[in-house]
């Protein structure tokens, strides 16, 4: 059970908050192009290292914000509000 | 309306140990309105407090920082009307009667921290969570709004879900009061 | 059977005016308040406590505790109990495993004659021929001969197991000098403590130690029990050391669990499992009556137990030494005393269900019962590998060795060094002061990072720096094998000779040795065999003990119960303000996600038809309702909507489709404008949760500059649908300030108002029956009321409940579509029919590229409205529609209910878009395997498909 | 170059243990050589079986598997269960082909794989759950699989430990029956194409990691991505030129592929697994609950192993977490609340390369001589013998073998993607 330090709350139990996964910039929907959706939609950089992630304070302050972690350690470095 | 009867989803309890060190009581039919106000908007100058405190007003209103630009107002029985009217509503302000949407369960003792030790992984040491915190988080797996609220001196939670859960939550936390020396019907058991 | 119970011990813990009474398979024993089962059994003169794995071979005590390979006993309907450490209780019933017929006499004990048969993976070589017989006979053989207890799963039931949560500043595992010394030295230091240990009592090696040693124990645990800042936890195990700290503590015989599991957040860890002794690897190692020095300590020291008459004892250490004075102090004669640092060496033992004589390095041979052996040590490095650590190996200690740990774990004891029990406490206390004040530095910070907390008064500790004098490491030879081959997992029954063939064929790395041979992978996981497997390994391979490295230990630590990993099992349901009435007026409960909900009243189909006819009421709280506020509510709707919403006015209803971003139907509901300002959104019950959380995300990520406030009102509103013709008559009778006629309050629109005396009711003109219905949303805790009201006022109207059953067939007999059902995870909006609905020339809404797409694309499903040509037959759901007499699946029956207002079948189908056009026949492929005609529609709705009926 | 195997018999077995007589090498540690007709990256089952079939089917025995680690690699961590009732026609086709080849295995690889076909019970307990069983077994009879949809007095005939009883938290309400499903020892099916490829020539190297693919000709940098060509690969011991590289490297796939230049829809999950201490057998048949995330199913020896669904969290941690271990645990005394007195003994992980539609990613890619075989998520163990059949073919032939044309990497740009997802999406 990793720490993730909410940027409202202070460090929460990972159980309590939801991973959205790596941050993904969305294209402008009414100029995208399909394969240009489809890499937003699909294509992920998934390194063995550090990634920044988007996070939902579920059980908390029901904030989305992103932090850096590391996938390979868990290692986290500190949170910014999204 | 007066003389319809207000239903609480729990309709069970209160229970308490004989030695007095813990007692369960349902409290749902407390007056909850949710306020949400941007940073600047009298009303949130008004309420004051930050998210993560609470303050009793002159009124005797719980007034709880319930999560950024938002507060939670308890009060008691009846009075939403009242409370809803006290809220400046200039600017973006939302304010909206929750007192039906929510179960409400307090859990009194010097051991309520020991009970809820047992439901719920936030640390309630007196450092991390002293009297008048308010904090959300998961208690039996159901997602709960929880204040410290101590009573003459002893520890005292109140701490309200979804009114579906509100059933439930009382059944677990009963359940979890058994090791105490509660006596809980078994109609209550867990499983 | 003559006692081997010894005059009374200075640090026995047993209590001789207690008496205990058990039986062992059956026959009646008798013990002392403080025996384990198996001291007991070996004060009454037990030697064979279990039959090994493969070979059936006879087994005795080896350890004497908790990790003893041989002690594994059946207790009631409990398996795998370890008779080394579990406390004799009055009526036990004990007995042993994997034995048949009986202990004695036990045949499957033919493995030892065929035994050198069953080397290494013989099972990969053989059993294949002929290949027929592997499924019908070998097989079930080999699962005779499982291993291990019996789990009574026929009577026991999940029981009083229980979990609970833990945030101690540090946490000190293990209850030796050096952890005890660790815990008072964090505990002086401020900080809070959790001190656990394996075992019964507190102290270690010094329990079984001399006067000395017993002084200092009483002073240490004393100094423990009485701090008010240390919480000890005894016969608990440290099992898992995961990220962050987070550990799991297995507390075992608590007065209200059998275990249980305790969940902490730690701020420093301190590990002082100290050390565990190493099993000598020669001719037959696992002949009853040979143990390891600590098993001979313990049970002469703590149970008073006389171990043997005759002993040979083979020493490397001071443990060892102090072994022979042990015996000789219990009247045991020392036929020799063999020490290992001078080259002396044992052989082979000979007997059966005893050692009966023994043969030693120097060629002699010498008669005896008993042999001990002190030869050397394994660091139990479990949690820190948890931690990352990976041991390495120092040849002139003869044992592994912890290197760089992470900041918030610290070791101390015999895993880090040796040393006087003075030099050991010294080592303790700096570590725990040192542990303390990491673990305050961390707790201010996490205090100053939590908005709850109310700032720290006191200014941010400074971390001490880590100048503890490392304790020093004992030289030690290094003794691992004899010049014969014996057993290296006695769980396993894995010898060395098994490992070495095992390299030779190849499987010359630990792992690839570990996983061909199962040496370490039995119940003791490894503590006594890892170290001996890595050097045999390293002698068959002809390198040095450093290079092998051992095998990652895996939580947990120790086995912990699923009971305990469960705890109580917290499963949330939620019920509606009326589910009580449901129950109490004969609803059949439904489950549905995590609702439960009234399947039906007792007749699904009467609760249809008097929809139909008369008037109805069904509870549908679970609809997902969400409350928006703000200047920038039509906005939000048009981005997560597929339609338009800009121009919906006060009062007004409309209905909506969402999508995912990747053009996947994902919920859909009505939506209200209750004000200027104010709107209420419904959703599917599953989905309300993920339609919350993502309007949440659009507003704070994607368009923090839109005011708008997200209200969950699921169960704050009980929902009540009043449906059918005659609903306007049964509300009129109870609402007096909304006029519900049809041209003030048309077909999708909503109004706020009072029914049945209850103000801030919503009401809304809409229904998923297709017959004139109205929505009632109740302030939940007067619900009942209401609907009772209903009830009670609507009687000549022939009101009554009706079910979700009920529901599905009136939704299906209209073609309402059920996302999830209807749809699946790849249907896109062409697929569920929205073609109307879908606006592609908005600038921005969820998935519309894909959306664009799918509008272009000419091969999706087609959802339909499909009838089979035999009125009579309902085909199951998920009955496959196929390309005629061929096996190629064009589509699927989506929904299927027998109609009572039609009295004829009714189908919802996915097809290929070559089987869209209506009056198209369709072959349906039954669940019989017949083949049946039925026909495409023009409409989704079987029923009134103009909408006549709902719009009167 | 292909040597003779060295045939393993009950006589060999007899001979051996009279004698106490060396058993040979299943393999050999063959010198590395400078170049290869074809590269396999990753020795875990589909390497070695695409190996295998390379230089039995087509006789290309020039071929080298690389492992950063020992032989296996993350195969042993898997829980071996295989099964052919999958949702669409595709996977069902592609899978009952692997099912044949496992039925067949330990004869044609003189290895006792010890296949259990002891019959795969998937549970419902919802309406919904069990619409989607019947939409699988409807299906499954079409494509000729053995695979019904059975009520609870049946399943409670099978598996007599499950409380099947009606007022439990998650009733049991039905079940898909697939009788041919089972289990298969895992190491023995990885040690058999090992031991039969290493016979034909093939060069197992274990310990070697690859750092680094070689590529000329492709637009992005260093000649790498679409339009390009491989040349070899760069290793720590040392630098392999070959036209043809491919990557069966599972959670690690990602990273491999970025070495090429080509990016994958994968993110890399951990599945967790763990193990019971022996108890004389009780359970015999596999029961999986899609609702209640778990697998189960009983070792010869006596073990519970039990498998959950990927942890939520992309990483490549293979730590495990104690949150799993409660929750698996939770969801077994549901479904057995007899066996709470079990004890767990071992938990750990492997890594998965998840792709958006529960499908792999298979074949050719836009860089010339560069194949994957990846994104199996959690399916790679079933898949293993015919995935390795079909990549042989792919790559002996040039051309895409059909049963995994569904699979190809393109789908993801052109919105075609395979169904499985569908089942995945209304079966809990």
């Amino acid at each position: 059970m990793i720490v993730v330090p909410c940027p409202y709350c202070g460090p929460r139990n990972s159980v309590d908050l939801r991973n959205c996964g790596e941050v993904v910039p969305r294209p402008d929907p009414s100029t995208a192009s399909l394969s240009e959706w489809s890499t937003y939609l699909y294509l992920r950089e998934n390194p063995a290292g550090w990634i920044t992630e988007t996070w939902y304070c579920r059980s908390g302050c029901r904030r989305y914000f992103t932090i850096e972690r590391n996938t390979v350690t868990n290692e986290i470095r500190d949170s910014e509000a999204s | 309306m007066s003389e319809i009867q207000f239903k609480s989803p729990v309709g069970v309890g209160p229970f308490a140990s004989d030695d007095g060190s813990i007692s369960l009581t349902d409290e749902a039919a407390t007056t909850k309105i949710l306020v949400r106000a941007a940073r600047g908007t009298d009303a949130a100058e008004d309420l004051a407090v930050p998210y993560g405190r609470s303050r009793r007003r002159g009124d005797g209103t719980l007034v709880c920082g319930s999560r950024p630009d938002e507060w939670t107002l308890l009060a008691t029985p009846g009075r939403s009307a009242e409370i809803k009217a006290l809220v400046p509503s200039d600017g973006f302000v939302s304010v909206v009667d929750i007192t039906h949407g929510r179960a409400m369960v307090r859990v009194s003792g010097t051991l309520a921290a020991a009970v809820l030790a047992k439901v719920c992984n936030i640390d309630l040491s007196d450092d991390m969570t002293p009297d008048g915190a308010v904090f959300s988080g998961s208690v039996a797996k159901v997602t709960c709004d929880l204040v410290r609220d101590d009573r003459d001196g002893e520890a005292s939670y109140v701490i309200s879900c979804e009114r579906s859960f509100g059933a439930y939550l009382f059944a677990a936390l009963a359940d979890a009061c058994t090791e105490f020396g509660v006596e809980v019907p078994s109609s209550l058991a867990l499983h | 059977m003559t006692s081997l119970r010894i005059p009374s011990r200075p640090g026995e813990i047993i209590d001789r005016s207690t008496t205990l009474a058990f039986t062992w398979n059956g026959r009646g024993f008798t013990g002392h308040q403080g025996d384990t089962i198996a001291s007991a059994l070996a004060a009454a003169g037990v030697e064979v406590f279990a039959r090994s794995m493969k070979y059936h071979r006879r087994r005795g005590i080896l350890t004497a505790d908790h990790w003893d390979p041989n002690l594994f006993v059946q207790v009631g309907d409990e398996p795998n109990v370890r008779a080394g450490s579990r406390r004799l209780a009055d009526g036990m019933a004990v007995s042993a495993q994997n034995v048949w017929p009986s202990l004695r006499w036990d045949l499957a004990a033919i493995n030892q004659l065929v035994g050198r048969f069953l080397s290494s993976g013989f099972y990969y070589k053989t059993f294949m021929w002929p290949r027929f017989l592997w499924h019908t006979l070998y097989q079930k053989i080999l699962r005779q001969f499982a291993p291990g207890g019996r789990i009574h799963w026929e009577t026991s039931t999940h029981g009083a197991y229980d979990q609970r949560y833990a945030h101690p500043d540090v946490l000190v595992a293990g209850g030796g000098p050096s952890g005890m010394a660790a815990a008072l030295g964090a505990a002086d230091a401020g900080a809070a403590v959790m001190l656990v240990e394996h075992e019964a009592e507190l102290g270690g090696h010094l329990r079984w130690g001399g006067a000395d040693d017993l002084t200092d124990l009483a002073g240490l645990s004393a100094a423990v029990v009485d701090h008010p800042g240390i919480e000890v936890l005894l016969d608990s195990t440290v099992t898992g050391r995961y990220d962050h700290n987070w550990v799991a503590v297995v507390q075992r015989s608590h007065p209200i669990a059998p275990e249980r599991l305790i969940k902490a957040r730690v701020g420093t860890l301190v590990v002082a499992p100290g050390l565990v002794e190493r099993p000598y690897v020669f001719a037959g190692n696992d002949t009853p009556g040979v143990m390891l020095s600590g098993a001979a300590r313990r049970l002469i020291n703590l149970w008073a137990v006389k171990p043997g008459t005759r002993a040979v004892v083979l020493s490397a250490n001071a443990q060892g030494d102090a072994a022979i004075a042990d015996l000789e102090s219990a009247g045991v004669e020392i036929v020799a005393a063999l020490d290992a640092r001078a080259g002396d060496d044992i052989v082979r033992v000979e007997g059966r269900g005893r050692v009966s004589s023994v043969h030693l390095g120097d060629g002699r041979t010498v008669k005896a019962d008993l042999v001990v052996t002190a030869i050397g040590w394994t660091a139990p490095t479990s949690l820190l590998n948890m931690a990352g650590n990976r041991p390495v190996y120092d040849p002139a200690a003869a044992r592994y060795f912890p290197d760089a740990l992470p900041d918030d774990v610290l070791a101390t004891g015999g895993i880090t060094g040796d040393g006087t029990t003075a030099e050991l406490i010294a080592h303790g206390r700096a570590t725990g002061t040192l542990a303390a004040s990491r673990a305050l530095r961390a707790r201010h910070d996490r205090i100053s990072a939590t908005v709850r907390s109310r700032d720290p008064d006191a200014p941010r500790p400074d971390v001490l720096a880590d100048d503890r004098t490392p304790l020093a490491r004992a030289p030690h030879p290094e003794c691992y094998r004899s010049t014969t081959h014996g057993m290296v997992d006695y769980s396993e029954d894995v010898s060395s000779k098994d490992l070495i063939q095992a390299v030779q064929e190849g499987f010359d790395s630990i792992e690839l040795m570990k996983r061909y041979t199962t040496v370490t992978m039995g119940p003791s996981q490894g503590k006594l065999e890892t170290v001996n497997a890595a050097a045999v390994l390293a002698e068959a391979r002809q390198i040095p003990m450093a290079d092998i490295g051992t095998t990652v230990w895996r939580p947990p630590f120790a086995p912990i119960t699923l009971g305990a990993l469960a705890g109580r099992i917290f499963e949330p349901i939620r019920r509606s303000a009326l589910q009580d009435w449901h129950e109490a007026h004969g609803a059949s409960p439904l489950l549905a996600g995590q609702w439960v909900r009234p399947d039906h009243y007792g007749n699904p189909q009467a609760e249809a038809d008097n929809v139909r006819n008369n008037v109805a009421l069904i509870d549908v709280t679970p609809l997902g309702k969400l409350d928006l506020r703000g200047p920038d509510v039509a906005n939000l709707l048009e981005l997560v909507y597929v339609n338009r919403w800009q121009k919906l006015e006060v009062g007004r209803v409309r209905y909506g489709a969402m999508v995912a971003e990747d053009g996947v139907v994902s919920d859909d509901g009505v939506t209200g404008r209750l004000g200027e300002e104010h709107y209420l959104m419904t959703t599917t019950s599953s989905g309300a949760g993920a339609v919350w959380e993502a309007l949440e995300n659009w507003l704070q990520t994607y368009r923090p500059e839109w005011q708008v406030h997200v209200t969950a009102m699921t169960g704050g509103l009980t929902s009540i649908n009043v449906a059918g013709p005659r609903s306007r008559d049964l509300l009129n009778r109870l609402v007096d300030d909304v006029d519900l006629s049809p041209d003030a309050f048309p077909y999708f629109s909503v109004r706020t108002g009072t029914v049945a005396g209850v103000a801030d009711c919503i009401i809304w003109r809409i229904g998923f029956t297709g017959e004139l219905s109205y929505e009632v949303h109740v302030p939940s805790g007067y619900a009942l009321h209401v609907w009772e009201t209903l009830l009670a006022t609507g009687e000549d109207l022939g009101v009554a409940p009706f079910g979700v059953e009920a529901q599905r067939i009136l939704r299906l007999e209209k073609g309402h579509y059920i996302v999830g059902q209807d749809t699946d995870g790849l249907s896109k909006a062409p697929t569920a029919g929205l073609g109307g609905l879908v606006k592609l020339d908005k600038p921005d809404t969820v998935g519309l590229p894909e959306l664009k797409h799918a509008y272009e694309r000419t091969d999706l499903p087609v959802l339909v409205g499909v009838q089979p040509d035999d009125p009579t037959i309902v085909p199951e759901e998920a009955s496959q529609i196929v390309d005629g007499e061929t096996n190629t699946i064009l589509g699927r029956i989506t929904s299927s209910r027998m109609s009572p207002t039609l009295g004829r079948s009714v189908c919802l189908a996915q097809v290929d878009p070559s089987l869209a056009a209506p009056g198209t026949t369709i072959t349906v492929l039954l669940g019989n395997g017949s083949r049946i005609p039925a026909t495409v529609q023009e409409h989704h709705a079987h029923v009134d498909p103009e909408g006549a009926r709902q719009r009167v | 170059m292909a040597r003779h195997a060295y045939k393993y018999s009950a006589g060999k077995l007899l001979k051996h243990g009279l004698t106490h007589g060396d058993w040979p090498r299943m393999w050999r540690r063959p010198e590395r050589r400078d170049s290869y007709d074809v590269v396999i990256i990753g020795g875990g089952l589909h390497g070695l079986a695409t190996a295998y079939y390379l230089a039995k089917d087509h006789g290309i025995t020039n071929v080298a598997v690389l492992d950063k680690g020992y032989l296996g690699g993350g195969s042993g961590r898997n829980t071996a269960i295989v099964r052919s009732n999958y949702l669409t026609p595709d996977g069902v086709a592609f899978y009952d082909r692997s099912l044949d080849l496992y039925n067949t295995m330990s004869a044609d690889l003189n290895l006792n794989i010890m296949f259990s076909r002891r019959g795969h019970l998937t549970l419902a307990h919802t309406d919904s759950a069990l619409r989607t069983m019947n939409w699988r077994a409807e299906v499954n009879k079409l494509q000729g699989i053995d695979s019904s949809v059975i009520g609870p007095d049946e399943v409670k005939r099978l598996a007599p430990s499950l409380d099947v009883s009606p007022d439990t938290r998650y009733p049991i309400l039905g079940a898909l029956h697939h009788p041919p499903g089972g289990v298969v020892r895992h190491d023995a099916v990885v040690w058999g194409y090992a031991r039969a490829a290493d016979h034909l020539g093939v060069h197992m190297l274990q310990e070697t990691e690859v750092i680094d693919i070689v590529c000329e000709g492709g637009n992005g940098r260093d000649g790498k991505g679409p339009g390009g060509k491989v040349t070899g690969v760069r290793t720590n011991r040392g630098d392999i030129s070959t036209p043809v590289v491919v990557n069966c490297t599972a959670g690690w796939a990602s990273l491999i592929s970025n070495m090429a230049g080509v990016p994958l829809a994968i993110t890399t999950h951990p599945l967790q697994a763990a193990v019971t201490e022996p108890c004389k057998v009780f359970l015999p048949t596999v029961v999986v609950s899609g609702s209640l995330h778990v697998y189960v199913s009983q070792t010869d020896r006596g073990e519970l192993v039990f498998g959950a669904s990927i942890d939520p969290v992309g990483t490549y941690r293979v730590n495990g977490t104690l949150e799993f271990t409660e929750e698996l645990a939770g969801h077994v005394l549901e479904l057995m609340p007899g066996i709470s007195k079990m004890r767990l003994l071992r938990q750990w992980s492997g890594l998965c390369d998840m792709t958006p539609d529960y499908s792999p990613i298979m074949g050719f890619t836009p860089v010339e001589g560069y194949l994957v075989d990846v994104g199996w998520g959690t399916y790679g163990f079933k898949a293993g013998p015919v995935a390795g059949e079909t990549l042989a073919e792919t790559i002996a032939t040039g051309r895409t073998a059909d049963l995994i044309a569904p699979f190809t990497i393109d789908r993801f740009t052109e919105g075609d993607l395979v169904g499985e997802k569908g089942a995945a999406a209304v079966g809990h």
